[in-house]
């Protein structure tokens, strides 16, 4: 079944995602209602969606199956929850929160070790590449690599004592986290603008009569910054910013 | 049934690593630690915005407690003693000078939890009155953080930033950007690699990863936290030492 | 009123658009390069791999008809789906073209709406149910939470803890999914969609080949999963769905983004070199008068 | 003496009742990793405990919504964009209470509102990277000009320009994409998980209770 508000959707889409935009020319009433429309919605769905993933995950499985010790736990720590609420029982909501995130923590903790342990030895396999395997990029390039690991590795030495003799090499760790950090930049730039032209391209190809929305909000910006600025439309805007200033 | 043990190699390193820090705790209490940039920067924002006379954005991103079960969902938990123990710091020092501190964050049990720490800092800075809960913000996804930061940041000037913890995809840049159009110092400390890259372009003061946990430690005044930091050093140097010993046992053969 | 200033950071911006749009109304097509881990994509989807983490090593011989394959639409696809509509289109065509089992789950409540509204109507029409694949060669189990956490749970049994499908149809009832279950052993491909970490379920334990569909800059931190043999294959950005495009020979819009960022690389280039010649030539200048006002 | 240190021995056990057994709990959940087939308890621990994430959730949004209203019946400044906040939250979940979370317009306007937002947000990640690239990268150190160089070799990698001057320019990105800044991504990440173990061994040693 399609949504009686199925008409108004593109418009309503364009409009989102340019006048987000418009904060880039400065802050203004429109960019601060989408910002609003857009936690509403958010906020709004997030609570139907968890009250329907608690519906489908603990209430129906109990109509079907029967209580289990596991519903009743999830119940008993999804209300404790609620004791925020309640100053004088609020250690009981601290008591939850503690268990989720040591619970979390638990979930995860085995991955810190396996994911550092298997680099190391993979790198000290692969460094010596080259002995067996002759000089080419890729034994280069274990070799490299290995060296990289540890000079990044030394750049998180704590202790004073540590931190005169292992100078230098702390100072090519840094060097080394920041050529991955000169990398990253570049592919998320380009990445990123990636997404702006899908949309610009979806724009023109998919949704036509939109195209106004984004020339429009741009004429506003140019008539704001170069003609008459927009805000003395609002009643009363001089003397706030009278106030203010 | 009969249950059966696997992954004994991460079992024993994951075990060796808790003997040898636990060790530590208590011998090399006393050890003095280098210096990490953010946690002076961070109060140092807390006076540049005492000067400006503007509020104080104190941003921790997604941490929190979160279920992916697997290794970067780590990351997000273990920044959130670190970040917890930062607020209260700067809440201490902004409740001492009268600073407004605005948080934002996109996950639930932590928004809960800063409460708490917002308010103990608040009391200890001597203005138990200047914390108000609304000024804790949690928004229920990252674009409505940021949407709403950058709304924030252009509306009261924000005039320093701290923004310790998990942004998205680097979504965190375009707050950053935000920030340098209002000429705002950036104190900035993520915990993913590709975030950590735009604050290495953008921040005023930056750490890296690691540094960003041990902050609860440095702004404890307890010997035994620095110990255990201290304690990391050398299970770092054992694993700087495998690959290079360990490297040429492998050529050697010595190894398999 | 305001002048137009070129130090402005908002002339930064109207350049960027300008030159989108530019590439946007003129695509041109161009001589491409297609990186090796395209190439290795593309031969695990036609040729197979096979996968020697664990003991005995596992054969995979190419997506044919029948070939089980779990999509798992997590990782940030619902902000990246723009940096990753192109090769992720071609990629499901040649699924479908070649008859393949797809078992879809979303991690996250957003990556399943981009999917409802991206992909799976210009696939599967507007309503996927009534689709004749459905059920057959396509299931989609909707935004299922539990992250990683559920997929350990899947690898021994998916039918005992998610009873049906979206769109309430007993998993049962779906013929796709009568082989379909124990994911260590039913499931002969995995493609993630910007997912991150799968490989320590799935690849070391039980030797499934993995391939990765991310956004260009997932690279940067994905990349190390494909030097480590545990992507066997990845297609990061619009720029590998325009080389997937070209080695496919699928059609695709890939090649306007190809020439974006060939205008825009060349842009930003140019601009930091002019910009940093002109702060060395500065410099010089500008020392002795700060000189002399000190 | 003895009985004071036992006295405030207990009373520090019981003040931290809620992380010890919090640590009780990590150690049966990180025992997943290490067993097979799952130990049942471990995993209906973590089950639970996923099962009941809903909560803190809804509680924190109902927060945000009430902060929302109390703005506008104390008739605070932007009490328009409050009502804007409410209408789009308090819409929706009646959406959900009245046709389910399959709904048309429910989920059409999470689409075209949130999912549209976070796109936007997304893409203009790209203005905010280049803006600073233009404003912030000058040579004034070595460091500075290496990274300035760098950054030209991997604009001309990951687009066909280098390709397309000089083909071994893509190859030389490839190559430090693959191994150094693979390698720098590791120490990075590995650094970060040694820091997650010594974070637990605190927690251990009661130094990091998760309460102020």
């Amino acid at each position: 079944m399609s949504s009686p508000l199925e008409p108004i959707f593109p418009y309503l889409n364009t409009l989102v995602f340019f006048a987000a935009y418009t904060v880039l020319y400065k802050n203004n009433p429109l960019y601060r209602g989408v910002t609003n429309l857009v936690i509403g919605i958010s906020a709004g769905y997030l609570i139907a969606s968890n009250i329907d993933a608690f519906y489908r995950g603990v209430v129906i499985d109990q109509m079907t199956n029967g209580l289990s010790i596991q519903n009743v736990l999830a119940w008993l720590i999804g209300i404790l929850f609620v004791f925020v609420f309640f100053p004088k029982l609020i250690n009981l909501y601290r008591a939850a929160a503690i268990l989720v995130m040591t619970v979390g923590i638990g979930m995860q903790l085995p991955y810190g070790p396996a994911t550092f342990w298997t680099l190391t030895v993979g790198y000290a396999k692969n460094m010596f590449n080259f002995a067996t395997s002759g000089f080419d990029a890729t034994t280069i390039g274990a070799l490299a690599a290995a060296i990289a690991f540890c000079l990044g590795m030394s750049y998180f030495f704590f202790t004073d004592k540590a931190d005169k003799p292992t100078a230098p090499f702390r100072k090519g760790g840094r060097l080394v986290l920041l050529i991955y950090a000169a990398f990253c930049i570049v592919q998320t730039a380009l990445g990123m603008i990636n997404i702006f032209q899908w949309k610009l391209l979806e724009a023109i190809n998919g949704v036509p009569t939109t195209w106004y929305i984004p020339i429009g909000l741009f004429l506003l910006c140019l008539v704001d910054a170069f003609v008459f600025p927009l805000r003395k439309l609002i009643p009363g805007t001089s003397k706030v910013e009278a106030k203010t200033t | 049934m009969g249950y059966q043990l696997v992954n004994m190699d991460i079992l024993v390193v994951l075990v060796g690593c808790f003997i040898l820090l636990w060790i530590c705790a208590y011998v090399l209490r006393g050890v003095k630690l280098r210096t990490i940039p953010t946690v002076e920067a961070s109060l140092e924002a807390v006076r540049v915005c005492a000067e400006k006379g503007t509020p104080l954005l104190f941003d921790s991103g997604w941490t929190g407690a979160n279920f992916w079960g697997h290794s970067t969902g780590l990351t997000t938990l273990c920044f959130v003693p670190s970040t917890l123990e930062l607020l209260k710091a700067i809440t201490t020092d902004a409740g001492r000078l009268g600073v407004r501190v605005i948080t934002g964050t996109t996950e639930s049990v932590y928004a809960l939890m800063s409460k708490d720490y917002m308010q103990a800092g608040f009391t200890i800075g001597g203005h138990p009155e200047m914390f108000n809960p609304d000024d804790i913000n949690f928004y229920p996804d990252n674009t409505a953080l940021i949407l709403n930061d950058i709304e924030y940041i252009r509306r009261y000037h924000i005039g320093a930033a701290v923004m310790v913890g998990g942004h998205n995809q680097t979504s965190n840049v375009v707050i950053y950007e935000a920030l340098a159009t209002e000429g705002a110092m950036l104190v900035a400390g993520e915990i993913w690699d590709n975030d950590n890259s735009m604050a290495v372009l953008c921040a005023d003061y930056l750490s890296f990863a690691e540094e960003n946990i041990a902050i609860a430690a440095y702004l404890s005044p307890d010997p035994v936290p620095k110990a255990v930091l201290a304690g990391e050093d050398f299970i770092k140097a054992f694993l700087i030492g495998y690959v290079l010993l360990g490297g040429v046992l492998y050529a050697a053969g010595v190894l398999k | 009123m305001p002048k137009f200033n070129i130090k402005d950071v908002r002339a930064v911006y109207v350049l960027v658009f300008g030159i989108v749009f530019v590439a946007s109304i003129a695509p041109v097509a161009l001589p491409l390069p297609v990186q090796q881990m395209v190439k290795d994509f593309y031969n695990v989807m036609t040729n197979g791999v096979t996968v020697d983490f664990a003991s005995p090593p596992r054969v995979f011989t190419g997506v044919k008809a029948g070939t089980r394959v779990l999509i798992v639409n997590s990782g940030e696809i619902s902000k990246l789906w723009g940096d990753m509509s192109e090769s992720t289109t071609i990629v499901w065509r040649q699924l479908m073209n070649a008859g393949a089992h797809i078992l879809l789950w979303s991690a996250d409540p957003g990556s399943k709406s981009v999917l409802d509204s991206y992909l799976l109507p210009r696939l599967y029409g507007t309503d996927p149910k009534s689709n004749p694949l459905y059920g057959t060669q396509f299931v989609d189990l909707g935004y299922v939470a539990g992250g990683n956490g559920l997929l350990e749970a899947w690898r021994f049994d998916l039918k005992a803890i998610t009873l049906t499908d979206r769109y309430g149809t007993p998993i049962g009832n779906l013929p796709m999914m009568s082989n379909f279950n124990a994911l260590k052993d039913d499931c002969d491909l995995l493609i993630g969609l910007d997912a991150r970490a799968l490989e320590t379920i799935f690849v070391v334990r039980d030797n499934t080949p993995v391939l990765e569909i991310g956004g260009t800059g997932s690279a940067s931190y994905l990349a190390l999963s494909y030097t480590g043999g545990y992507f066997k294959g990845c297609l990061f950005g619009q720029i590998a769905g325009a080389q997937y495009q070209v080695l496919s020979g699928l059609p695709g819009n890939a090649l306007s983004y190809a020439e974006m960022m060939i205008l825009l690389g060349s842009a930003m280039i140019i601009l930091m070199v002019v910009f940093n010649i002109r702060y060395r030539m500065n410099m010089g200048k500008e020392t002795p008068k700060q000189e002399a006002t000190k | 003496m003895q009985q004071e240190t036992g006295q405030s021995r207990t009373s520090e056990i019981l003040g931290n009742l809620p992380t010890i057994l919090g640590l009780i709990g990590m150690v049966i959940i990180t025992s997943l990793y290490f067993m097979e087939p799952p130990w049942p308890p471990a995993s209906m621990l973590r089950n639970a405990t996923t099962l009941s994430l809903p909560w803190p959730v809804i509680v924190v949004s109902l927060l945000l919504i009430r902060k929302n209203i109390k703005n506008l019946t104390i008739g605070g400044s932007g009490m328009l964009y409050s009502v804007i906040l409410l209408a789009g939250a308090i819409g929706m979940i009646l959406l959900y209470f009245v046709n389910g979370i399959g709904d048309a317009t429910l989920s059409g306007l999470y689409n075209n509102i949130t999912i549209v937002g976070e796109m936007a947000v997304t893409s203009a990640i790209a203005i905010s990277v280049f803006s600073p690239i233009i404003r912030v990268y000058r040579a004034k150190t070595w460091t500075m000009a290496f990274l300035i160089g760098l950054s030209i070799l991997a604009f001309m990698t990951y687009t066909p320009i280098g390709q397309m001057l000089w083909p071994p320019i893509p190859v030389l990105g490839d190559w430090i994409q693959s191994y150094i800044s693979g390698a720098s991504d590791s120490a990075f990440w590995c650094s970060t998980y040694i820091g997650a173990v010594a974070l637990i061994v605190r927690m251990t040693l009661l130094k990091e209770k998760l309460r102020p």
